[in-house]
């Protein structure tokens, strides 16, 4: 459950103003696109909601954590709920393809029993099996983005937050992996997806946020990719 | 915290060691130089130290004259009072003619071959066991009955402790600019180390990993390249000490000199070099991370 | 001019093996669209015509250096007649935009006349001004891929290779970056786009060559998005 | 290369000084260090050879003894002779008389003092320019006619030459640890360093960029980080210096000992430390980028 009320972000020391009193609810275990034009703060919002920035004013509540107010070593709980897709990957270089999935399970804790089913499982999902032994720089930029999928659904988190997720994949696999993403959330995790691909939420016909400039525009269950209204 | 999950932190940790080997490398080397910088100066220190009290044992005779009045018997008696004085470590009584005949063989055949014994006294000649009080130690033999006069040289006992506080001096401040630079050096190597993990540290975070999680493989990174280091050194050491003390006892002034076994040294300096090497190694692994935990 | 012949390219240490026998030719002024799935070899294309990787075997030429003979010392004059807009963008962080373009000016010994000039040109075909003293990591996702065609359009070279340039833009920037490209191919430059955007590729009516898994399975003037005929 | 290029190129590498901070702080430091140490190594070992020097003119002396045969006339009269010697620095005349004196002065009042002047002989007090060769200058001198014989302290002079031959062998081993070990150490941060510059070396090759190009700014950057480095070793050396020597002469035996002043050292200290650091600075930038230009 996502939950931002007037929210500003300013950048220092650029003093770049990413977002403006940006208003957003997300339920528990909803569907929702977020879209915009390039540099309008898509990222930034995922940014506030994983404790990476710290907004200059307003309320956010993430899965019943208050971000205004957390303490910094209560930040890793509040992430342990969440699995983040980022936009850049963020793959640790020096871990495999296996390591950097199971990475986000050892973080809380799980056995190694639980780690060695529970990793090849979600690495087929993605269409990676046999790539396990491999360093990130040895894949091609969709594989790549491929294992940061993996890892953020390895740990069955609460809510996924997508940024791009499908960036550098091709039709079929951008499809299959939105699918995915689709059939995980009708389990019941929260789902908010930052997309370019038109034609995916055009097809999927779920919630569509969009955002311009750092505000939301608009916000509809029709579903139509459509900022620019 | 379970077995497998602390089995995971330290093999994790060893694992670092190999996959960021230069820096493994580049941090063992330069802390293993460091320790070798600073043992190499202690060994030095611990030489002259011990040629020092070499020296001193060869110098720190006095002489007490006994009155011309006492028979031999009664000067020879004068033994045990001497020898009970505290700090006389040994007295040996030389008679007038012993000294005569000694006092001869120092001068040209001849010269004083017309000298009579008696312009001569028995005397006694002392030992010490610490020739910093030898100032005291004169003034209480003085104070026997029967002892005429003491002759001590004060000077060469005053040049020794000179020459000691002046070398512990220097060496204070040497090895107090050795231990703040190595120190210096050492963390600043395992900043720059660190440094490049920084991105790997950030998305540690962003994946929920506690600080205590990712500090864990780096202090025993740091410990085990600390350990690593210590053993190089002390190694590297024994080599270096091995050859330097060959070389010196090869060269010109072989006997004036003795050194220093390294086998009684071997132990607290391998001691003393695990000891830097794990403080280094810990501290610097743990505080080096800390800005990058800030995430 | 881009000429391939029987090349085969494998990676080690893994022995992955990444391009089979590929056969290519892409004449002066042409403008070819490389489409394929994930993993299939797009990218891998591209190190060899820039001489990132070298093939196990096969003739490469490109604008008339042969790779396979090529000078290591020779390498930089090749490079100097691409502009290559790559995946990961691959930005000098600690450059500034402004300086991240203007590099590759230096680079061929522009003069700080002709950079001061050029530089804030090339920036507003992309629509980055007022970001030229912006460091890489303070930018968007989109934002930072158009710093990498801005560099890559820079010195206006013989020939462009981009590899997917608008995987982090949205519609509308992405038909304008494709539209620019467009118009700099009728300039005379080489182009050659590697792209997921089916769209896109249906829309502009060019050469299609489809790849997939290390070989080349459709090359077709008729332009459709299809690799998976 | 235009006028603008190399000003670009320069400019690009003051500037990476400052975009990589803590590199450039790291290596500055460490550079630093290295040299504070063997600069503080040098100074002390200046000061020990100042100091042998000082006891060697101290203890220099030999003694002529002249034929008894001889009036005091003829023996005054050999002195330009002696003097004429090479290696002899000065020879003062002592009569009989003055000799006498002087040694019964040296014990107890009246216990030699029936001894007639007689007994003593004219003598030259002499002195020398270099103790190493004395056992020679005391065959020349004893050549001279009307000399009955010398007395010199040879075991003297056998000492002072072990004690340099040992210092020295000491001071060899101890040097040449310093030297391998700091460069070790600079090169391997300078290492460091550059590692976290490779995708940006890497990137710039991408981009067109010939090896010359991309070395050129490290070069700078390195020669800029040297010079500083050497400059701020010799300000701290300065001040370590000066703070050290306090200290001492503050000390017990400060009148024991006397201290090279720094300005005697400072031109070729700061001559040296300016060289090293260039040195390092311009080869270990250009060398530790070597390997990342391979792309
Ligand atoms: N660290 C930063 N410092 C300064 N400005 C920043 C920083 N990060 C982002 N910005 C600016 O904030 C604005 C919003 O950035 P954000 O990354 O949220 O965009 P986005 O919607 O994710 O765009 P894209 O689709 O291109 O990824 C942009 O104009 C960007 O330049
Ligand atoms: N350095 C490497 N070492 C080993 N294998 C590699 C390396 N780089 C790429 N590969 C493999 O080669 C194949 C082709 O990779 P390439 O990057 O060319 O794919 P691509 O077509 O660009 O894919 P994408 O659309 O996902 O970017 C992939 O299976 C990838 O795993
Ligand atoms: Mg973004
Ligand atoms: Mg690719």
């Amino acid at each position: 459950m996502i939950q931002m009320n007037g929210v500003r972000l300013v950048y220092e020391p650029s003093g770049a103003m990413a977002l403006d009193d940006v208003d957003l609810e997300i339920h528990e275990g909803e569907f929702a696109f977020l879209v915009g034009p390039s540099g309008s703060g898509k990222t930034s919002i995922i940014k506030l909601l994983t404790g990476e920035v710290k907004a200059e004013r307003g309320e956010i509540s993430v899965n019943g954590f208050d971000l205004r107010r957390i303490k910094r070593r209560k930040l890793p709980h509040l992430r342990r709920t969440l699995g983040v897709i980022f936009q850049d990957f963020r793959l640790i270089e020096k871990m495999t393809v296996y390591d950097n999935v199971a990475f986000a399970m050892r973080v809380i804790g799980a056995s190694t029993d639980a780690i060695s089913k529970r990793v090849p499982y979600v690495l087929e999902l993605v269409g990676l099996t046999g790539y396990e032994k491999r360093f990130p720089q040895e894949l091609s930029g969709g594989e790549q983005q491929r294992v940061a999928i993996a890892r953020a659904l390895v740990n069955s988190p609460r809510m996924i937050i997508a940024d791009e997720p499908t960036g550098n994949l091709d039709p079929v696999r951008s499809l299959e992996i939105m699918l995915l993403l689709g059939k995980i959330n009708e389990l019941g995790t929260t789902m908010l997806v930052v997309t370019h691909e038109k034609e995916l939420v055009n097809a999927f016909s779920r919630r569509v946020i969009a955002i311009d400039n750092g505000n939301v525009v608009c916000d509809g269950m029709d579903g139509y990719y459509s900022y620019d209204i | 915290m379970t077995f497998n999950r602390i089995g995971y932190l330290i093999k994790s940790g060893i694992a670092g060691i190999f996959s960021h080997s230069l820096m493994s490398f580049a941090t063992v080397t330069i802390v293993t130089a460091c320790l070798i910088i600073m043992g190499s100066f202690s060994l030095l220190l611990v030489n002259i130290d011990s040629l020092i009290k070499g020296l001193e044992k060869e110098n720190d005779e006095i002489v007490a004259f006994v009155n011309d009045s006492l028979t031999l018997e009664e000067a020879e008696a004068l033994k045990d009072i001497i020898s009970s004085i505290p700090n006389v470590s040994g007295a040996v009584f030389v008679n007038r003619e012993t000294a005569m005949e000694a006092f001869q063989s120092d001068y040209d055949k001849g010269l004083f071959e017309s000298l009579n014994a008696e312009t001569f006294r028995h005397r006694y000649v002392i030992h010490l066991s610490d020739i910093s009080i030898m100032g005291e130690t004169q003034k209480q033999i003085e104070a026997v009955d029967g002892i005429a006069k003491v002759n001590a040289h004060l000077e060469y006992a005053k040049g020794f402790i000179s020459a000691r506080n002046i070398i512990s001096a220097v060496s204070f401040i040497l090895i107090g600019i050795l231990i703040v630079v190595s120190f210096f050096i050492m963390s600043n190597t395992i900043k720059l180390a660190t440094y490049t993990r920084r991105e790997e540290i950030a998305i540690m975070k962003m994946v929920g990993a506690s600080n205590a999680f990712i500090r864990c493989p780096f202090i025993v990174e740091g410990l085990v390249l600390g350990i690593f280091g210590g053993l190089l050194a002390w190694f590297a050491e024994w080599g270096i000490y091995s050859l330097a003390t060959q070389r010196i006892l090869g060269s010109a002034g072989a006997g004036l000199i003795k050194v220093v076994d390294f086998s009684t040294v071997s132990t607290p300096l391998l001691l003393a070099f695990l000891a830097v090497g794990i403080v280094v190694g810990i501290f610097g692994g743990s505080s080096a991370i800390r800005n990058y935990l800030k995430v």
